[in-house]
């Protein structure tokens, strides 16, 4: 109970560095930014070691899967970094990490970022209802938001007349966005508040009755 | 939505114990319902574009669905690795539904064994009952066995591989015209322009430049993007003596980052001037990072920010920070949600694929702007897919929508 | 040596990936490669290089630590960051580091709170943000400031202008916002497409460097 | 330097403590704000009213402890009304780690009115598949759910007697955070075609307003406003207000502060141009 207390009381002492940050930069704050600099980084490192090393790499070629070598090489070479002129061996790493992921993303980010909107974007039927309508309007939304991406065509005539509509769209989107995020962080604030009344009701529990 | 309903009537689903209850219910209410007919015709096909884990179950309706008895409410499929016994439930179908699709992907370990996992090449039994109400159901249908096979090319994703393929040969053939010498003219781009005038700025002030490639690793195109505006920027920091500052929140990005500021100093001449304690490690957790560069940015209280790569949440803390500390700021994301806050709070904000167009803008290459052409074109042909998509699923074609329904 | 194997190795291994995606069963029609199989093995590759690198980014961390101990204004709270990351560390490597101890308790009444509240601090940021930003000054930004507005005034009882005012957020959030989102969306794919490509044939070469 | 000049250039301190009171004020005086309700809550309302006693809902608690904060004020508003008025109530969760939530719920607010397990309302539990479990119940609710969530035979529980599927209830009331709202209106209403309302979070209602034009859905919850609607129309005030407080609050702090903002950048911008053709 008292233990809790005291880490509770932790807890919120550093929940008030932070905020204190709003008025200014203030030495509590600076405290706090180190403290959680040092715990997240130790944190994260014994989560890679227990959740990835360990699993992936050490637990693998300890059972005989010798083909992990070959990344478990490729890792250490990174380690070159720490030397002026063995440098450029991590580069092998580094090609290997880069060109896996671009491989991936082509496919990836067709087939999500282009194909489903299409998709979506095709799939009603204009007709002469409200449903239509919308579907008329989306689709001269997203027509017109695309002429704004055109790099290599001034933005002048009609040209420039369909992409001020489409960044005037754009914009409707962000402010969309913008407007509907305000409820979310406000209950994030909610949260710290509840959190902090609650400890100074078990506080005044404590020491009032 | 209607796509959800096909995955949602093609789900598995295995209802073991419902039907192993359903034994020992009573039927307290109603009359005696008859018995409808078992479903007729059942075939079992090899489910293309898969790797050999699943097969498709086709059948004609009962006789009592929708006409007859008019009694069937759904069709339950069992299945077993011998055509006599041993048949387990696969799933439940409602009434009207002539397939069914079986799968299993999930492989057997030492820790974690799969009975039900269907390996490639292997043979499955099949039959199937219709079902009328709680415990009254048709008498099962013949047993129909099939193969799983693996197929080499998945037939559903070629409109990828194809759309892929003609938007490198566009790269390649603006790229060899712009090699040729052919000028190509990019509109301008606000926040681009925006870049040297923030340097000069810093250099002006005698302050540093912060320039955060956000939480993404190295393999993201965004932060790949992000390392060639930096470094752009680190060029011309290097000329004018000016100090940038990269804390980084991954160790890849870390080394890539290092190397990226490590090369602009030498290609600007001053390979003695580049100090590769200014490219850092923060940490990898997201809001102990924004703690870390927020300090940093009240402290060093650098001229220009720039914010370049993936950003989630911390965004918005970053920009009003460096707000108050009253530097400018240039940012650029991938990360649609991100957009407003960036937009709203920066001075300059590259929207999206603006991001990517940043390398070719900057350098100035006739190489790279030649990709830039590339992406037009291709855009235009969307937009023109768009337009001819929409006026086909009006007319009730719906062949152009198909096109694009990746059924993966 | 340096640079061109490492950008071959980017554009073989870059290829690969583009294949495979498109061959479920055998990787080009060879026997002995499953599609699957490979694509979970290249991706471990990404994962454990990820995971021994973190060194490089501790290393980091610590020698920029260490130096700043010499310095009597930064002494305490690089102490601080270094004594935080070496309890981490040490009281990690015990079995029960995620269910108990040192560790945990850190992570519970430390990290988690801290966490929460810089992501609260948004609830402030948005406010200043919006006050600074909605300002008319131009067409885009009364844009930006209506349409936040008016989704914002959801929450404010009008009586039955409330009503209308649901009825005209539904249709921001169903139209204009869909549209925008799917144009930037379809503009990210052909912007990452296009620099996914140029890395792997390697005219896109800046985050290797040069010597 | 006028007033405005000074309003334009406010030290947005002053904005982080009204932005930090608009959040504490409700947090320590709780106090209730007028709510506007909408036809799409009064209609849920309403038909919960219009339940005869000894007539049954039939409520699903579709949704994971992640999404408590929105959804358990609408359980609670739903809940509270069903028993004050006497309505029974036959409760579901399709939610895998909803069952514990909701025992908590409804044994905590069935003490507070004296209702009974078993006569008054049953809890029947959770089964995986939303989808099938729903086209389950539609044949009789034994099926998928031979006892209740204690392991009471449903046969043997009082207030089940002649109690089969859906055909014996007035209506289905579905609170959900996911795509278990697509399963109820697809293989609930689509197939059974009972009544149907929803209770979703706020970020979902935008999606699901069509279906309400459609007639698929007789009444929609949206998020903690909808709650707070709903706890008006029962006159409890309960978390739904106590959250909406927090957002109509801090909402119109940050209108207000955008209104100011516009004020001055108007009236300064007139000054500057008036000061300019005066040279």
């Amino acid at each position: 109970m008292i233990g809790q207390l005291i880490l509770n009381g932790i807890a919120a002492f550093l929940t008030l560095c932070i905020f204190s940050f709003l008025y200014k930069d203030n030495p509590f704050y600076k405290f706090a930014e180190r403290l959680v600099a040092g715990i997240a980084t130790g944190y994260w490192t014994m989560l890679l070691y227990h959740t990835n090393f360990k699993p992936v790499v050490w637990d693998r070629l300890a059972a005989g899967r010798y083909e992990y070598v070959i990344p478990t090489l490729l890792g250490l070479m990174m380690w070159t970094r720490f030397s002026r002129n063995w440098s450029w061996v991590s580069r092998y790493s580094i090609a290997f990490y880069i060109g896996i992921s671009s491989g991936i993303t082509i496919t990836l980010s067709l087939y999500a970022s282009l194909f489903k909107q299409l998709e979506a974007t095709v799939k009603y039927p204009i007709t002469f209802d409200g449903a239509g309508l919308s579907s008329l309007l989306i689709i001269i939304g997203v027509l017109s938001a695309l002429v704004y991406f055109f790099f290599s065509a001034a933005h002048k005539g009609t040209m420039g007349v369909i992409s001020k509509l489409g960044i005037y769209i754009i914009m409707i989107g962000f402010g969309a966005g913008f407007g509907m995020t305000v409820m979310g962080r406000v209950a994030l604030l909610v949260q710290r508040v509840i959190f902090l009344k609650g400890y100074v009701n078990s506080l005044a529990g404590l020491f009032g009755g | 939505m209607a796509k959800k309903l096909v995955i949602l009537l093609l789900v598995v689903v295995t209802t073991c114990g419902m039907v192993g209850a359903q034994e020992a219910i009573q039927d307290t209410t109603g009359p005696q319902v008859m018995a409808p007919s078992p479903p007729a015709n059942l075939r079992v096909l090899d489910r293309p574009n898969d790797a050999g884990h699943g097969l498709i179950i086709k059948w004609d309706c009962s006789p009592d669905d929708g006409a007859g008895l008019k009694n069937v409410t759904m069709y339950e499929i069992f299945r077993s690795n011998s055509p006599d016994s041993g048949f387990i439930s696969r799933g439940i179908v409602p009434a009207g539904t002539t397939d069914y699709v079986d799968f299993d992907e999930t492989k057997p370990t030492p820790e974690a064994p799969n009975p039900t996992f269907m390996s490639v090449n292997s043979t499955w039994y099949y039959r199937m009952q219709a079902i009328a109400d709680t415990q009254v159901r048709s008498p099962f249908t013949n047993v129909v066995s099939g193969t799983t096979r693996g197929n080499s090319i998945h037939t559903g994703k070629i409109p990828i591989a194809v759309t892929a393929i003609v938007f490198t040969i566009f790269l390649l053939v603006f790229i060899s015209s712009a090699r040729k010498g052919k000028t190509m003219y990019v509109r301008p781009l606000a926040g681009i322009n925006a870049v040297d005038d923030a340097i000069g700025r810093a250099t002006e002030m005698g302050k540093p430049i912060l320039y955060i490639l956000g939480l993404g690793t190295a393999g993201d195109i965004a932060t790949i993007a992000g390392f060639t505006i930096l470094s752009r920027v680190a060029k011309r920091t290097a000329e004018y003596q000016t100090k940038v500052i990269v804390p980084v929140q991954d160790p890849v990005v870390l080394a890539v980052a290092q190397e990226t500021v490590r090369t602009a100093f030498l290609e600007a001449g001053r390979p003695d001037q580049y100090n590769p304690d200014n490219v850092f490690f923060v940490t990898s957790m997201q809001f102990p990072y924004v703690a870390a560069v927020n300090g940093i940015m009240l402290r060093e209280r650098p001229a220009t920010n720039f914010y370049m790569g993936v950003f989630y949440a911390e965004s918005l803390i970053l920009a009003e920070t460096g707000n108050i500390a009253g530097s400018i700021q240039i940012s650029g994301t991938d990360q649609v949600a991100q957009l407003p806050f960036f937009v709203a709070a920066t001075d300059y904000t590259l929207i999206g694929e603006e991001l990517y167009a940043a390398s070719a803008y900057l350098s100035q290459e006739p190489v790279q702007l030649g990709t830039l052409k590339a992406q037009d074109y291709t855009k235009a042909i969307v937009m023109l897919y768009i337009i001819v998509g929409a006026i086909a699923i009006s007319a009730g074609w719906v062949l152009l929508r198909n096109l694009v329904t990746i059924n993966l | 040596m340096k640079r061109e194997i490492p950008l071959m190795i980017v554009m073989v291994t870059g290829i690969m990936m583009f294949i495979q995606y498109f061959m479920p069963y055998k990787f080009l029609w060879i026997p002995f490669v499953d599609s699957e199989k490979l694509f979970e093995f290249l991706n471990d590759w990404v994962m454990v290089i990820g995971i021994l690198s973190l060194p490089l980014g501790i290393w980091s961390l610590v020698k920029a630590n260490a130096q700043k101990l010499t310095v009597p204004g930064e002494r305490f709270y690089s102490s601080v960051l270094l004594a935080g990351f070496l309890v981490m560390v040490i009281s990690g490597l015990r079995p029960e580091w995620r269910t108990g101890g040192v560790h945990f308790a850190l992570f519970q009444n430390v990290l988690i709170p801290i966490q929460a509240t810089i992501f609260s601090l948004l609830a402030f940021f948005i406010a200043s943000a919006a006050y600074r930003a909605f300002r008319a000054r131009s067409v885009l930004a009364t844009i930006l400031l209506l349409t936040a507005f008016i989704i914002m005034f959801r929450f404010i009882p009008l009586g039955p202008l409330s009503s209308a005012n649901n009825w005209l957020v539904e249709k921001i959030l169903t139209v204009p916002n869909m549209a925008a989102k799917r144009a930037i969306a379809m503009g990210i794919a052909l912007g990452a497409t296009a620099t996914a490509i140029k890395i792997i044939l390697g005219i896109e070469r800046t985050y290797m460097g040069r010597d | 330097m006028t007033f405005l000049e000074n309003l334009m250039k406010i030290d947005r301190r002053w904005i982080y403590l009204a932005i930090g009171l608009a959040v504490i004020i409700p947090a320590i005086a709780s106090f209730t704000v007028p709510v506007t309700v909408s036809s799409e809550v009064k209609k849920i309302y309403d038909f919960v009213d219009k339940i005869g006693p000894n007539e049954y809902l039939f409520l699903a608690m579709d949704y994971d402890p992640s999404s408590m904060a929105e959804l358990n004020p609408m359980a609670e508003a739903i809940l509270k009304h069903a028993f004050m008025r006497n309505r029974k109530v036959i409760i579901v969760t399709l939610a895998q780690f909803g069952p514990g939530m909701v025992e908590e719920i409804t044994h905590r607010l069935a003490s507070e009115y004296n209702r009974v397990n078993g006569v008054d309302y049953v809890f029947l539990g959770y089964r995986p598949y939303p989808a099938i479990t729903i086209m389950l119940m539609g044949t009789d609710f034994r099926v998928p759910f031979p006892q209740d969530y204690y392991g009471t035979a449903l046969d043997s529980i009082p207030m089940l007697h002649g109690i089969k599927n859906f055909n014996n209830v007035k209506g289905v009331i579905d609170l959900t955070a996911g795509n278990t709202a697509d399963f109820w209106i697809v293989y609930g209403n689509g197939r059974y075609n009972f009544p149907l309302a929803i209770g979703i979070t706020g970020v979902m209602a935008a999606d699901y307003y069509q279906y309400l034009q459609s007639g698929q859905l007789f009444g929609i919850l949206p998020g903690v406003k909808g709650a707070a609607e709903y706890e008006r129309l029962i006159e409890q005030p309960g978390e739904g207000m106590a959250q909406v407080s927090y957002q109509l609050v801090a909402h119109s702090v940050i209108i207000f502060f955008i209104v100011i903002s516009n004020v001055a950048y108007f009236a300064t911008r007139r000054q500057k141009k008036t000061a300019g053709g005066a040279r």
